[in-house]
């Protein structure tokens, strides 16, 4: 069956979400089996989609019968497609790896399996949409599941944590508000394509703030410095594969959102350099707060905060190559984080305190599992022969080809800042004695084949980045053509 | 409270108040409105009927429809001098009161009734109902004229329990 | 120097937000933009007479799902932040208080109820024709439950029904929008394929009234949920074992 | 007909007036609740039910507002009462032989019901 | 197939199938680890096709790989010494646990370095660059010892100079289009002296750092001295060299075309200091790992110097020395681990005395240390002959004399390790020592041999580096087997030397074990007394305790600047300077708002000069 | 519009301007509690009067809504100040 | 007349969202916090409307009232996102007092100043 509408990757969790608790009452376990199934539809359809998407013509979905302008519409671009499928792939690996929920009991499973089918159908919901507001909403969807996730958990600090969370994404949510009122105003159309042709008139005083309010409030969910506070507190309370979540699908909708913004919807002059200073200021404050973490999570998180930043500097390029770079950053930083947050996860399943320090000696211990994290640490600073590398040297090659050269080298001392906390770590899984017992908790079945699935796709690029270079290719060149998104979505439009 | 209702009663009393008050919603006697008021009011007639109502439509005697119409002038002619007294003193740069919380007996059984008295001492200028503790009032008096429960009783309650007695009890 | 610092920053921030709104004069009709298609196709080929409806339910109408989400993940969300497991533990259901309201807010509770549950529905059902819509009257019928929980220490809702209420009413939004993939001209989601009816009739406005009474009921359920969720919250100590 | 409309909004306007003033100069809240919410509701009783006889084919709805606002508003006062003073919120008393009938009672039921709970 | 594709998988396999024979079982591992060795030399030497290339495009990079007769010299370093140590590593790390982690480590690290050398593009070079980085590194906090102080140190050296080779690397993509090697060099002249100053410099700190150049050396000791003795021969012997490859390309191949020679100047003079401050530290180490540690820093120091001068007579000096530091300082650290393992230390104040208990092991320890120390006939007197030769050529006179300070202070370490190991008394606590297992004294007995020859027949090794120096433009390399011509034409034959030579070996042996025998009283340290004053156990009166204790206190002010104390000071600084900066992330969810609203105001308030309207 | 509902409004409107000052002043939650359902009351009659000017029924609904929730918001806030909730 | 309506009625909007902003940043009690936040929304909300609001224009509802003839109407798009946001802010809300409950629990303060147990 081949489903040409990409409507149903919103659609179809949606639907599933609210008849979850249904299902659950015929029988219990299909409330883990029907989101896997799901998932599995929907990597499948999109891998499908992506595939035989003819270039130059994306799927343009008009929502009600509505043609765009007036109507809410859908994309599936080069670009927008790549990321839904990177999501559909990352949250089928993430149910695989969550299967076994038993320990949780029940009810909290059933309510983690809907609220991860919602955030699904959010973050493709944010990066389809051809709507300006519908965007937000979509945002906000993703928002609130994390908030809910977050604090998961009781007994950890998991209410501080989404809490923190809660309040700047609530301001994130004003600021956006006002900036597509302001917007709105202005050109009386909250379609993107259609904002895009009638945004050159606006007054670029008028631009300007509702750029400002933009960048804010995405800024916050794209986890910008100084507005990311949120992201270790959040990261470190959430269970292991909501935290992989967020790194490999929130945090991608968000930047997309970022992006598909400053380069689609709103041109503003200078707004690229201010990406590049924030993106450099995000990557400095947060790998140099990650050298001094104590607690493997709050690491993570704060490496990647640091990757988001890379991302954001790429992109601030405004080149092809930086764009192509950014994309490639951005596919490596959904899988290996996700991978470093699985496997994690069962590394501090039985340390209360989940510092790094209790890791010593776990290689022995738990050989599958650190394998995975000394696999995902290596490639996540770049080493080769892991997908991690490709990303870095493209970055590097973008950031060459814009005549940045000190924004070479201070990457390339944050990423010797990386080595030394990633390594410390490896450093402690492997060659230090276990100094006391512990309770193993080796990773079911499942977990395993997710992991292992992730371990194949990092070293797999890494030997062949051609694996995906072609799509990122084309993605980028779907990404810097903005006439003709706009032509896609609005065909009658006459553009002199 | 007297004999007991049937369910049957007291839901086609609920189901026709509601029915009422859908109508007075829409105010219309549309073909599809009126259908869809009589599908909702009873729907919502079937998990409501047994708190709505005790009395069901015995509430509908002309016995205590007339004690009803009369309570409704015993009432409005204590709310109008009531309203009089107390704009003198909101008025009256002295402000001349005397408050306090006093106490009486009522012998009402019904909760409604005690609700329909509650209500109509707190909608009386004056006097508030603090609370009902069993079959004890406790009045707010904005300007007590004795503290003795038969006083209070007969300055508050009296006028209108009277009549209460005669429609529920 | 914190307070300062705020208020400074909220200074300039307000100084240039205003400046920006000022620019947009309160009242002035200043775009030609897509409402204007919203003002005319919303009675001649809807037949919906509330364009905010219209605007809300078909030609935005994937928004309102958007929304119906949110809120079905807040209360989702809400259950996992303040789990609690009645039926494991003591076998009894918690109280909420201590302090029992008192006995004529009681009364008076049993008789606003229905009137709310009713008054909340006349606004669902009339949503394409009148300012309110599923939100507002599902919204209302939650008070009304609020009411009853605030008024009844042991007042329970039956959690089973609210979620056979929430999956059937979100789905049934759902499904109309996919039936609009197939029944309707354009084949798209969401797309009316019913009859459009007669203006200000109360069967007008296709698929909208069906999913504002879906939406009706599903936010009602929800919000009744949350609400008694957050007012119920009984800790049990217990705590998922963490991963 | 109009002119028990105008009579009765005219009314309704002066208790919605006075209702202001009373809660403005009332000396504590339970006063104030007396003089202001009341006569408020009065006044508003008053006035939409002048509008209903000025526009009769709103009557029956603004009859139901009126009922609606008859049961509801006096309960809300007394609930406000009621709580505020099981908030230790202690009546202002003029004359010290008129006491707080309620203060002791309330006191005795909040233990028994203490006790019940633990059962 | 590709022969060089098929080499880099039979090491890759090899790799692979070491790791999964040692999860299987040890014996089965071994097997596999032992043939392993042999094929991978064999197919080297047998099968590789010199002229073949391959290439292929990936990412947008155009990659090629393919010899050359420079790097297959360096090939030969590999080939040699990695399978010999392979063989070693057997017997040597039989008790130790982790075995698979340890081959596939070492295997890969071999595999790092044959790509590096075969590679005519920087991506593939960065790639097994940077697989050669971190094998060696997981080899290097292999033991579990300084995990955090050494294994650190290593890898944040390693990685500042693979940075700053990756930095070179986009600057030079972007300035030429292109990955190739060869690209590189022949439009370098025409870059603008900035660009021809960042690439080359930046890719000299990268191969710096790998030869250990001072003050870029400080990750040596510790790592030389952390890592199993099996693989630190190989790690020494040619992992070092592959900075020493790199600086050879760039210093000769760039900087000596450009008229930028001076560049070279300043490395052969860094080179030059590096030999004479690491002697002196090798001087006063008391623990024999420590002490080649320091040695293989100052070797590399004498090759960088060579390098750096960059006239065909000092290459030839600097890439002969770089062959027989292999051989000298393979055997050595195989001498070491020897007694490591046979001994249970290596600490010279603890151990002594052993020759007569490993008599092969001091057989070849005594080769080596000859052939390092530069003493006639054994190859390092050739090398450094050579190296004096250029210097005085170019007038470096400055330098002859520091090189010639540090082989003078160089004896005084080599006959420290033989002494302190070897020599002097034999303590009782060691009579159960034994001599190493045959898998452990073969490949140091073959290195001894390679030692031997070449003493002889320098020739032979002249050969290859003469070949190889075809690659960075020196064509017609004049070298005979047995015949060094100095710069004033006089000529000498290496065989009347050797033969010469052989006499005053044999009395020399004599003289170091009578001054040892002399000075070593024949009383257990357990029962004497002196003066009426009783030894305590404590007391240490092994023969190499306080060896030089008087030389030292001279050098004491040189020795007391330590530029690793700098390092760890900065260091530390940045560890206060990060958590200083982290303190941003107060924990406080409305500091975190404010933040915000601040950052909005900010931008409101420059609005005009961020957007320019 | 004409003279009278220009006074109606105002007057209510004065009235309300009374309440606000009490609502501002408290003193205490009760206060102004009282204050704001004393506002809400007004805010009703208004609404409905206002309807009844511009003619459109909507506003009946809007003021109906607006009864049954300021009343459920009173006592709730009524039933936690009393610790009912 | 123009400009004063424009100033008064975005100016109380604008008020709203100052004062809720102010509570956000500056109130320590976490209720306090998360009422502050609600007023930020009402504020935002209000200004919403008032954008979408054109000089004489009616609700733009046609009933029978208004039907055939020609009525200036108001912007009904903003009065149809102020609905969306407005029930967005309500779920956010209801999230938010959960988490002041846990947090609650946990702390036994509502003093956000006192809940950093996650820092640098
Ligand atoms: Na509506
Ligand atoms: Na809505």
């Amino acid at each position: 069956m081949v489903i040409t509408d990409p409507v149903y990757f919103i659609a179809l969790p949606l639907l599933t979400a609210f008849l979850l608790p249904l299902f659950g009452k015929i029988y219990k376990p299909l409330i883990g089996i029907i989101p896997g199934l799901v998932f599995a539809f929907l990597a499948y359809i999109s891998f499908d989609l992506y595939l035989n998407l003819v270039p130059g013509k994306p799927i343009i979905i008009q929502m009600a019968g509505w043609a765009p302008p007036w109507g809410i519409n859908l994309v599936f671009s080069e670009f927008s497609g790549l990321i839904v499928t990177l999501i559909t792939f990352l949250a089928f690996l993430v149910w695989v790896y969550s299967y076994n929920f038993k320990k949780v009991g029940f009810d909290n499973s059933k309510k983690y399996f809907t609220l991860l089918m919602l955030m699904v159908a959010g973050s493709i919901g944010v990066v389809l949409t051809g709507d300006i507001f519908n965007m937000f909403v979509f945002l906000e969807i993703t928002a609130i599941y994390s908030y809910g996730l977050t604090a998961f958990y009781k007994g950890r600090d998991s209410a501080e944590a989404a809490f923190k969370y809660l309040l700047l994404g609530s301001l994130s949510s004003v600021f956006i508000l006002l900036a597509i009122l302001l917007l709105y105003k202005q050109v009386g159309t909250l379609n993107m394509a259609d904002i895009a042709v009638k945004a050159q008139s606006i007054d670029p005083k008028m631009k300007s703030i509702i750029a400002i309010l933009f960048f804010v409030g995405l800024g916050i969910e794209a986890e910008m410095f100084p507005m990311n506070g949120w992201v270790p507190d959040a990261y470190s309370q959430a269970p292991g594969p909501v935290a992989a979540s967020f790194a490999g699908m929130l945090a991608k909708s968000g930047i997309y959102a970022l992006i598909r913004v400053f380069y689609t919807v709103l041109e503003v002059k200078g707004v690229f350099d201010l990406l590049l200073i924030m993106g450099l200021l995000t990557i400095i404050f947060a790998e140099f707060s990650a050298m001094r973490q104590k607690h493997l999570r709050r690491m993570l998180a704060y490496s990647s905060i640091g990757q988001m930043g890379l991302i954001m500097v790429a992109f601030s390029f405004n080149t092809k190559a930086g764009i192509f770079a950014g994309l490639f950053l951005m596919f490596n930083h959904a899988i290996i984080k996700t991978l470093l947050f699985l496997s994690s996860g069962f590394l501090t399943y039985s340390t209360k305190q989940k510092k790094i320090r209790d890791l010593d000696g776990f290689g022995k211990i738990m050989p599958f599992t650190s394998l995975m994290f000394g696999l995902g640490a290596f490639a996540i600073v770049g080493l080769p022969p892991f997908s991690g590398f490709w990303g870095k040297l493209n970055m590097l090659v973008a950031t060459a080809d814009s005549n940045l050269y000190f924004v070479i080298a201070l990457i390339l001392l944050v990423a010797v800042v990386e080595i030394v906390y990633y390594f410390k770590v490896i450093g402690r899984l492997y060659f230090r004695q276990q100094h006391k017992d512990v309770e193993v908790h080796n990773p079911t079945w499942n977990a395993i084949l997710a992991m292992s699935i992730l371990a194949i796709v990092i070293i797999g690029v890494g030997i062949y980045p051609d694996l995906i270079t072609d799509y990122l290719t084309k993605a980028t060149n779907e990404l810097f053509d903005k006439a003709g998104y706009i032509h896609s979505v609005l065909p009658n439009l006459s553009l002199n | 409270m007297g004999t007991k209702v049937s369910k049957l009663n007291k839901f086609t009393y609920t189901w026709l108040i509601l029915f009422l008050v859908w109508l007075g919603f829409t105010s219309t006697f549309a073909f599809a409105e009126v259908v869809t008021g009589i599908l909702l009011s009873f729907t919502v007639a079937i998990f409501s009927y047994n708190s709505f109502t005790y009395d069901g439509l015995k509430i509908f005697s002309p016995k205590r429809l007339m004690y009803i119409v009369q309570y409704f002038f015993v009432f409005m002619l204590a709310l109008i001098k009531a309203n009089i007294d107390v704009a003198k003193i909101v008025i009256n740069p002295k402000l001349p009161i005397n408050p306090g919380i006093v106490e009486f007996d009522s012998k009402l059984k019904s909760p409604f009734a005690k609700l329909i008295l509650a209500n109509s001492i707190t909608l009386t200028p004056g006097t508030i109902t603090v609370d009902i503790i069993d079959n004890k009032y406790f009045i707010h008096w904005l300007y007590v004229t004795g503290t003795d429960q038969e006083t209070t009783y007969k300055e508050i309650a009296k006028q209108f329990e009277d009549i209460l007695i005669k429609i529920y009890n | 120097m914190k307070k300062v610092v705020v208020i400074g920053s909220l200074g300039v921030i307000v100084y240039y937000l205003l400046s920006a709104f000022v620019a947009i004069p309160f009242g002035a009709d200043i775009i030609k933009g897509v409402k204007e298609f919203y003002l005319q196709k919303s009675p001649d080929d809807l037949k919906v007479a509330n364009v905010v409806t219209s605007i809300v339910v078909n030609f935005r109408g994937f928004d309102t799902l958007g929304e119906v989400t949110v809120l079905f993940l807040a209360s989702t969300a809400l259950g996992s932040i303040l789990y609690h497991r009645r039926s494991q533990h003591s076998g009894l259901n918690p109280q909420r208080t201590s302090v029992e309201a008192s006995a004529i807010v009681q009364t008076g509770a049993k008789i606003i109820f229905p009137f709310t549950v009713i008054l909340g529905a006349y606004i669902f059902i009339h949503g394409h024709l009148t300012p309110g819509g599923g939100f507002q009257g599902g919204a209302i019928i939650a008070t009304g439950f609020l009411l009853m929980l605030i008024s009844y220490r042991k007042f329970f809702i039956k959690h089973n029904a609210l979620t056979w209420i929430e999956a059937i009413a979100g789905s049934t939004f759902v499904i109309l929008g996919l039936f609009g993939l197939i029944y309707a001209k354009n084949h798209d989601f969401l797309e009316n394929f019913l009859p459009a009816g007669k203006l200000n009739d109360l069967l007008s406005g296709g698929i909208i009234g069906i999913i504002y009474i879906a939406v009706g009921f599903k936010v009602g359920a929800e919000i009744t949920g949350i609400l008694d969720t957050l007012l119920t919250v009984k800790e049990t100590g217990l705590d998922p074992e963490e991963n | 007909m109009n002119y028990i409309g105008y009579f009765l909004i005219s009314i309704g306007t002066i208790f919605l007036f006075l209702g202001g003033l009373g809660i403005l100069r009332m000396p504590d809240f339970y006063t104030r609740l007396q003089a202001g919410t009341k006569a408020s509701t009065l006044g508003a009783m008053s006035s939409i039910l002048g509008i209903g006889f000025l526009q009769p084919e709103w009557f029956i709805k603004t009859f139901i507002i009126v009922v609606f606002i008859a049961i509801a508003n006096p309960l809300s006062s007394h609930a406000l009462a009621r709580g505020s003073h099981k908030a230790k919120q202690m009546p202002f008393l003029k004359d010290e032989k008129i006491g707080d009938a309620y203060e002791a009672v309330e006191e005795k039921l909040h233990k028994n019901q203490k006790k019940e709970d633990k059962k | 197939m590709n022969s060089l594709v098929l080499l880099i998988l039979i090491i890759a396999g090899g790799a692979l199938l070491s790791y999964f024979g040692h999860k299987i079982n040890k014996i089965l591992g071994n097997i596999t680890v032992f043939a392993v060795a042999l094929i991978i030399p064999i197919y080297w030497f047998t099968q590789v096709d010199f002229t073949e290339t391959v290439s292929f495009t990936v990412s947008g990079f155009h990659m090629e790989l393919g010899y050359n007769m420079y790097g297959k010299l360096f090939s030969m370093i590999v080939m040699i010494l990695s399978p010999l140590a392979l063989i070693y590593a057997i017997g040597y790390m039989k008790d130790q646990k982790k075995l698979a982690t340890f081959y596939f480590s070492f295997l890969f690290s071999i595999l790092g370095m044959t790509g590096i050398l075969m590679s005519r593009d920087f991506v593939s070079l960065f790639i097994f660059w940077e697989i050669m980085t971190w094998s060696s590194y997981l080899l290097v906090i292999f033991l579990g010892k300084d995990v955090q102080k050494t294994g650190i140190k290593y890898m944040v050296f390693s990685a500042i100079g693979a940075y700053a080779m990756l930095m070179a690397i986009v600057i030079i993509y972007k300035n030429t289009g292109s990955m190739m090697l060869s690209d590189y060099f022949g439009s370098f002249a025409g870059f603008t002296l900035q660009t021809k100053l960042l690439t080359g410099i930046l890719l000299l700190l990268g191969f710096a750092v790998k030869s250990a150049v001072m003050p870029l050396h400080v990750w040596a000791p510790g790592a030389y001295s952390n890592t199993p003795m099996a693989y630190t021969s190989v790690f020494s012997g040619a992992l070092s060299k592959m900075g020493i490859y790199g600086l050879g390309f760039v210093v000769v191949n760039l900087f000596a075309q450009a008229n930028l020679e001076i560049v070279g100047y300043v490395l052969a003079w860094m080179g030059a200091i590096t030999a004479v401050l690491a002697t002196f530290s090798a001087v006063f180490q008391h623990d024999a790992k420590k002490l080649l540690a320091y040695s293989s820093i100052a070797q590399l120091g004498y090759i960088v110097t060579g390098i750096g001068i960059g006239t065909e007579l000092s290459i030839m000096a600097g890439l002969y020395l770089a062959v027989l530091h292999a051989a000298f300082k393979g055997v050595l650290f195989m001498v070491v681990g020897a007694v490591e393992r046979q001994a249970g230390t290596t600490d010279m104040n603890v151990v002594s005395g052993l020759a007569r208990k490993m008599p092969f092991t001091f057989f070849t320890a005594l080769i080596a240390i000859i052939a390092l120390a530069g003493i006639p006939p054994l190859g390092g007197f050739v090398g450094k002959w050579m190296l004096y030769e250029s210097l005085i050529n170019n007038s470096n006179f400055l330098m002859v004399i520091m090189i010639f300070l540090s082989s003078t202070a160089a004896f005084l370490y080599c006959f420290k390790f033989l002494f302190g190991l070897f020599l002097g008394q034999q303590e009782p606590e060691f009579d159960h020592v034994k001599e190493a297992s045959p898998v452990m004294i073969i490949p140091m007995l073959l290195l001894s041999v390679f030692l031997l020859v070449t003493g002889a027949y320098p020739g032979i090794v002249f050969k290859y580096v003469a070949e190889g120096m075809t690659n960075l433009g020196f064509h017609d390399v004049n070298w005979q087997m047995s015949v060094l011509t100095n710069a004033w034409g006089d000529s000498v034959n290496v065989q009347h030397v050797y033969l010469s030579v052989v006499v005053v070996f044999v009395a020399f042996l004599i003289f170091i074990t009578w001054r040892g025998y002399k000075h070593s009283t024949k009383i257990s340290t357990k029962d004497i007394s002196s003066s009426g004053e009783m030894i305590k156990p404590e007391d240490n009166m092994t023969y190499a305790m306080d060896f030089y204790k008087p030389f030292q206190r001279v050098l004491q002010p040189i020795l007391k600047w330590k530029i690793n104390k700098y390092y760890e000071d900065f260091g530390k600084g940045l560890e206060a300077l990060f958590d200083f900066m982290r303190r941003i992330y107060t924990g406080n969810g409305q500091t975190y708002a404010v933040y915000v609203i601040i950052f909005l105001a900010i931008l409101l308030i420059f609005s005009k000069s961020i957007f320019g309207y | 519009m004409d003279l009278f509902f220009i006074i109606i409004i105002s007057v209510i409107s004065l009235g309300a301007v009374f309440a606000i000052i009490r609502f501002i002043k408290g003193p205490t939650a009760s206060d102004r509690v009282m204050a704001l359902d004393t506002l809400s009351v007004m805010l009703i009659a208004v609404l409905v009067i206002l309807g009844f000017l511009m003619k459109r029924y909507i506003y009946i609904d809007v003021s109906l809504v607006y009864a049954v929730l300021g009343f459920i918001g009173v006592i709730t806030i009524a039933r936690y100040l009393e610790g009912g909730i | 007349m123009q400009e004063f309506l424009t100033y008064s009625i975005y100016g109380t909007a604008f008020f709203l969202m100052l004062l809720g902003l102010y509570a956000v940043l500056m109130k320590k009690n976490l209720v306090k916090i998360v009422i502050g936040l609600t007023v930020l929304d009402s504020g935002l909300n209000l200004l919403f409307v008032a954008v979408g609001y054109i000089s004489g224009g009616t609700a733009p509802i046609f009933s029978p009232a208004v039907v055939g003839k020609h009525v200036i109407m108001t912007d009904p798009v903003p009065q149809a996102l102020v609905l969306t946001a407005i029930v967005i802010g309500f779920g956010v809300t209801a999230v938010a007092l959960a988490l002041v409950v846990r947090l609650y629990r946990k702390h036994n303060t509502t003093n956000i100043d006192e809940i950093k147990n996650l820092k640098w």
